[in-house]
């Protein structure tokens, strides 16, 4: 194992904690300013990925559904909160769960009826799809875009949520709703910004993900477990929480692939016994 | 909505059964076809199924069959609750289908107690037509052993002389690979290295496929099927290996082979059939599929297909009802698109020519181009007694 | 009864209890007074072991108990009540007092009787009911009963474990003056055999109950006498009753 | 805090009554479907126990249940020993697994306690799966039901088993009643209301967690050794996840914390299930409506709604009932 190796295998763990990345923080701010578990968010991401085979397949642009595709996932989000979620903030956790479950059956289907039981696959763009050599090795542009991507989001999320007014607002607000009503911040509409936020974030990483990994109808139920994993090893409602649980979670799968194979499939179980045995709240709670 | 139509042929065919008592008519017999139709299993249930009904639709023998789908959802205890259900309640005299082997372990022992003929559609566990065989179980897709050992030796033959092998980690992965491991040594070959990725839960193969790469094999072998055969070789495209991607032929599948693109040219598979045959009965099929489908048969359409062809055989030789069909199966032998046909009565397993074949890219997209036929491949009788 | 020993306290630097030394005689009333932020809740998470201390030793009926925990201390009979209040809130009173009886004596383990409708525990519950005034309430739920009967339930769910030494942390807290004559009365109708600890700010009720009474502030022992000296005291009337800082009778938040 | 209260009684008889005649007066496969009502139930009113009454919403459910069909296979087709004491060790194992996560995890609440039993469930989940041994994913079979033809009873007969899986779930649900009924139960409801103050009155709250969890363990256990008995056959898909995420959906759509809730959720769900896939094989999308509207409609449940409702018409200041629960998963 020379050096090409661990360079190849960090930007493989990279890549894949970028997506994770992606999809958990959604969850991650959602559940930290609404107190809601929404178990659905994984299946935005697969209307994501499909939505973008689609539009892709109808135009024949790569990019086009790059940028339609979340567009059409924050839309359906938006629906979801208008008829479901808003309603659902103050049933209870157990509440929660049972829609957001019931709506997981509800879009799998509808996906199933859309799209057909066999998996599509979508071509990632013929400007990205060869690959980058550099330092010794060759690797797939397109991981290389998706590892930028995941990169930029993080960073610009910091600085918006540490630097910007906006971002003070959600950080009171998942404080202490109730101060943050009184000292006269709209928390229902900050909650409906955010909400469609995590929702586009889902959306672009079904279609970010689609030129990787193909589009199948339990890619949703799928990516669920490792991302409430990489949410709930990190701590409920933090973005530092986040960001570290993804990239554990990124980096020890793919490093317990291809150094401890026998074990690589209840290593991230193993971990997040570890963890919340030691830290029942995760690495870095939101509160307290 | 399947079972819906299929309960209406149903109510149909028990119609005509009653008007039948006033004639002489055909003896009515009653399939039962257990399959996956939700769940990661869906596609090839729906593809098994279509074969079934198109052979028996051509056969002009709709009248003949009355036919009772059942969902396992790809989980034994739901397969074998459905067994159950359609050999004591639906008193069925033959039943057909069956995707996973974890189904078919479920429901092995109670088809050979109740005597009900099955006929293998798709699971390929070695010891169904093994250690555990049963008179009253044929298989007439493949065995997971008979697709990869020819594959081992020819490989062997064509120069190969390390490979490094990849697969998921469950029991038809080991199976396939240790069969090919086995047959690849035998003939000379070494195994460079091996891996075996988490079953269901592998999506990015990356880390895999850089140390199948560096540890400097000749080529690759894997077995993946499905969503996990789409990734696969699509990331083997993407990452630009250059080591030679062989493999079980469902990682080609004629079903998934679109949505892998340009990534599947070159990989160089086995298979029990490739709807690029050269033969008057394939071409025939073929385009009936095609005019009812619109799309090409798949190695689970031609599995689908040939059950039914299988079980008019048996009822031709034999009779109608299940104790006569459970007799003329192991007999029965045709010509049909994946070629001549006939079951091993030692193992009850389909003995079938193994086809080594390239994706390559035809004139409406990719297609298969045959390189070499492994004729008649019989499974040797290791531990079956019937 | 309980004999403390040069006991400190840091949170991260910060010394909230300084080297405290203070003995209780069996069956005294003595009530701890100090200004806020004094320690006064600090030194009960210390004596019930919710906390640990930095330094020194608490000794209860001539046991060292400084390293059991809070469990083990409730078990020895240590009970405790709290200034918010601490309740089972989706049970009934009856159910929270008969909570507090059932684990007191060691019925947790009963894996097959009930405990609720038990002879000796139902004439428990109610002697507790009758002792905290709330004998009409018994069956209402927690959630149904005013804030000064929630105050009652808080006294009666340490009193039904039928502790040695009850330590009363503000139990007048935000209740109005008839409340507090409720709580004097339960504080003189209280037999002799409990050992009462009790922080208090209301100066009339705390006068007139304790034996003894011992004044912090800043963490550290400043007076400790008897009602009499303490009034008479320059140094307490300079801290704390001529302080002159509104803390008297405060009942805002020291937690 | 659990009572056994007359309208919990009469809906036990009804529901028990129903799956008898169902069964008595069905065709063959309705006898599937009552054992597989009380397989699931069993295991329902065993999360509900814990989940309902003590606050561990539980993830790992599916994987006691699995264990305990795994150990009893495992003693009595591969070590050749009799059914009943293979049983009785299929029972141990899993009281001995769901003792111990519930000790481990007995400092996590909420999620994490869920996401902490899915650990150690799916560790579970994958030592069966790769274990060669046991034959994997392919699972194993030759399991023979038990023999009480001493009693007369053919248990291979589909209706005897049928009803024989009645009254085991009778059996269960006395025990859970009983269990919650007792100082132990109590006390498990108060640490569920307040477990600081549980302690502040010298309860070992996180010794108490873990008996709960393996009283919860040995019926989730029973629940195992009724379906390696159904099925003559177990696989590791017995303790995969979703099987867990199936009976949290059984329990909180019957009607969480009320016990009888869960066996009410486990018919509904089965007969829907069942009756739906007749029809389409988008039964899914209809289950998933159905627990929406399930929750739009109330949210305390099927069971949990109706006990409401006639609790209120009669006394609105209701003592007994579960209040929606905010400090389960926050």
């Amino acid at each position: 194992m020379d050096a090409s190796f661990w360079l190849l295998q960090f930007l493989n763990a990279m890549q894949y904690s970028m997506l994770l990345f992606l999809l958990s923080i959604g969850l991650t701010v959602i559940f930290g300013l609404m107190h809601f578990v929404n178990l659905a968010h994984a299946s935005l991401y697969m209307l994501g990925a499909y939505f973008g085979i689609s539009v892709s397949a109808l135009t024949g642009q790569f990019w086009l559904a790059f940028i339609l595709s979340p567009i059409i996932v924050t839309l359906i989000g938006a629906i979801l909160y208008y008829t479901l979620i808003d309603r659902m903030r103050a049933a209870g956790p157990m509440n929660q769960v049972l829609v957001t479950f019931g709506l997981i059956f509800v879009i799998l289907d509808l996906v199933r009826l859309g799209w057909g039981d066999i998996a599509l696959g979508l071509d990632a763009p013929d400007a990205l799809a060869h690959t980058v050599s550099f330092w010794g090795i060759s690797y797939p542009a397109y991981r290389l875009f998706i590892i930028a991507l995941g990169l930029t989001i993080m960073i610009s999320m910091w600085v918006v949520l540490a630097r910007t007014q906006i971002g003070a607002m959600i950080r009171a607000s998942v404080e202490n709703a109730d101060m943050a009503a009184s000292l006269g911040i709209h928390v229902g509409r900050l909650f409906f910004v955010v909400f469609c936020f995590g929702c586009a974030l889902a959306g672009l990483a079904g279609v970010a993900a689609a030129p990787i990994f193909s589009a199948t109808t339990t890619m949703g139920i799928t990516i669920l477990i490792p991302t409430l994993i990489v949410v709930v090893i990190g701590g409920l409602g933090s973005l530092e929480g986040a960001i570290a649980g993804s990239l554990i979670i990124g980096f020890l799968e793919t490093f317990g692939a291809v150094l401890l194979p026998s074990l690589s499939a209840v290593l991230t179980y193993i971990l997040l016994a570890v963890i919340l045995v030691l830290r029942p709240q995760g690495l870095i709670p939101a509160r307290g | 909505m399947k079972s819906l139509f299929a309960k209406m042929a149903m109510a149909t065919s028990l119609g005509l059964g009653m008007i039948s008592v006033q004639l002489p008519a055909h003896a009515d017999t009653k399939v039962g076809l257990i399959l996956p139709y939700t769940g990661t299993y869906a596609a090839l249930g729906n593809a098994i199924t279509d074969g079934f009904n198109m052979a028996i639709e051509e056969a002009g023998r709709t009248d003949e069959f009355s036919i009772v789908t059942e969902d396992t959802e790809a989980k034994p205890p739901v397969g074998l609750a459905k067994a159950r259900k359609l050999v004591l309640q639906d008193k069925v005299d033959v039943m057909v289908g069956v995707v996973s082997s974890g189904v078919l372990g479920a429901m092995r022992d109670f088809v050979h107690q109740s005597q009900t003929p099955l006929i293998v559609a798709n699971a390929g566990n070695n010891l169904a037509t093994g250690e555990n065989c049963s008179p009253y179980i044929v298989r007439v897709s493949f065995s997971n052993g008979q697709i990869n050992r020819p594959m081992g030796t020819w490989m062997a033959e064509n120069g190969i002389k390390t490979v490094y092998t990849l697969a998921p980690d469950y029991s038809a992965g080991h199976q396939m690979i240790e069969s090919f491991s086995a047959a690849f040594t035998a003939a000379g070959g070494e195994i460079a290295g091996s891996d075996f990725t988490p079953f269901g839960q592998t999506k990015d193969f990356g880390p895999y496929l850089t140390n199948a790469q560096s540890s400097g094999a000749d080529a690759i072998f894997v077995f993946y099927a499905g969503g996990g055969a789409i990734n696969f070789v699509k990331q083997y495209g993407s990452f630009d290996i250059k080591t030679p991607l062989y493999g079980s032929g469902f990682l080609t599948s004629p079903l998934y082979v679109a949505a892998e693109g340009d990534a599947a040219i070159g990989v160089r598979a086995s298979l029990h059939y490739i709807p690029t045959l050269d033969t008057p009965e394939n071409k025939a099929f073929v385009d009936a599929f095609m005019a009812k489908h619109g799309t090409m048969p798949s190695e689970y359409s031609v599995q689908g297909y040939d059950a039914g062809l299988a079980l008019m055989a048996a009822v031709d030789a034999g009779g109608a009802d299940k104790k006569n069909i459970a007799a003329a199966l192991p007999n029965v032998s045709y010509v049909g698109p994946r070629g001549a046909l006939e079951i091993d009565p030692a193992t009850n397993n389909i003995v079938q020519n193994i086809y080594v074949y390239d994706t390559v890219m035809g004139d409406d997209g990719l297609t298969q181009k045959l390189i070499d036929t492994i004729p008649s491949v019989r499974d040797d009788v290791a531990g079956c007694q019937m | 009864m309980l004999e403390v020993k040069h006991l400190s306290k840091d949170f991260g630097g910060i010394t909230v209890i300084r080297d405290l030394s203070f003995t209780v005689n069996a069956g005294e009333r003595r009530v701890i007074l100090g200004p806020n932020g004094a320690g006064k809740t600090t030194l009960f998470h210390l004596l019930t072991g919710v906390e640990k201390a930095s330094s020194g030793s608490i000794s209860f009926a001539g046991k060292n108990i400084s390293k059991m925990n809070a469990v083990e201390r409730a078990r020895v009979g240590i009970a405790r009540s709290y200034q918010k209040n601490n309740l089972f809130e989706h049970l009934t009173i009856r159910e929270n007092l008969m909570l507090a009886a059932a684990a007191a004596t060691g019925k947790s383990r009963w894996f097959f009787r009930d405990v609720i409708n038990q002879a000796d525990m139902k004439t428990r519950i109610e002697e507790t009911a009758e002792q905290v005034a709330l004998t009409d309430q018994l069956d209402l739920m927690v959630s149904a009963v005013s804030y000064g009967n929630r105050r009652q339930l808080e006294v009666g769910l340490a009193l039904a474990t039928k502790p040695a030494l009850l330590l009363m942390d503000e139990p007048t807290s935000g209740v109005g003056p008839a409340m507090i004559d409720t709580f004097h009365q339960l504080l003189e109708t209280l037999p002799r055999d409990i050992t009462i600890l009790i922080i208090e700010h209301d100066m009339d009720l705390a006068f007139s109950i304790a034996d003894r009474i011992t004044v912090l502030n800043f963490g550290e022992k400043v007076f400790e006498g008897t009602p009499e000296d303490t009034r008479g005291n320059p140094t307490v009337r300079q801290i704390y009753l001529g302080g002159g800082d509104g803390t008297y009778g405060a009942t805002n938040d020291h937690a | 805090m659990f009572y056994q209260t007359r309208l919990r009684t009469i809906t036990l008889i009804l529901a028990l009554g129903f799956l008898a005649v169902y069964a008595s007066f069905g065709s063959y496969f309705a006898r599937e479907i009552v054992i597989e009502i009380t397989i699931l139930a069993i295991l329902a009113i065993s999360l509900d126990f814990c989940a309902g009454f003590g606050g561990m919403v539980s993830l790992c459910h599916g994987a006691i249940m699995g264990i305990s069909a795994y150990a009893f296979s495992i003693m009595s087709v591969k070590l050749g020993l009799p059914s009943v004491p293979s049983a009785m060790i299929g029972l141990m194992a899993a009281v001995v697994f769901s003792g111990l996560v519930g000790w481990v995890t007995a400092r996590t609440s909420g999620i994490f306690f869920i996401m902490a039993t899915l650990a150690f469930g799916q560790m579970a989940y994958t030592f069966f799966f790769k274990s060669r041994w046991l034959g994997g994913d392919d699972g194993m079979g030759g399991i023979d039901r038990f023999n009480l033809s001493w009693l007369g009873v053919d248990m291979n007969d589909a209706l005897v088993f049928a009803l024989f899986g009645v009254a085991v779930l009778l059996l269960v649900y006395v025990i859970a009643a009983i269990l919650l009924r007792s100082g132990f139960g109590r006390i498990l409801s108060g640490i569920h209301s307040n477990e600081n103050r549980m302690q502040a009155v010298g309860i070992n709250t996180a010794n108490h967690k873990a008996m709960a969890m393996a009283a919860s363990g040995l019926m989730a256990g029973i629940a195992g050794i009724l379906a390696a008995q159904h099925t003559l056959y177990i696989s590791p898909e017995l303790l995969i996840w979703t099987v867990s995420g199936e009976v949290l959906l059984v329990v909180i759509l019957g009607g969480i914390g009320t016990l009888i809730g869960p066996v009410v959720g486990a018919i509904m769900l089965v007969m829907l299930k069942h009756e739906l896939s007749n029809y389409t094989d988008y039964w899914h999308m209809v289950v998933g409506m159905v627990l929406i509207f399930a929750v739009l409609a109330g949210g305390r449940g099927i069971f949990g709604q109706i006990e409401y409702w006639l609790i209120t018409r009669h006394s609105p200041k209701t003592p007994h009932l579960p209040p929606a629960k905010e400090k389960d998963l926050a």
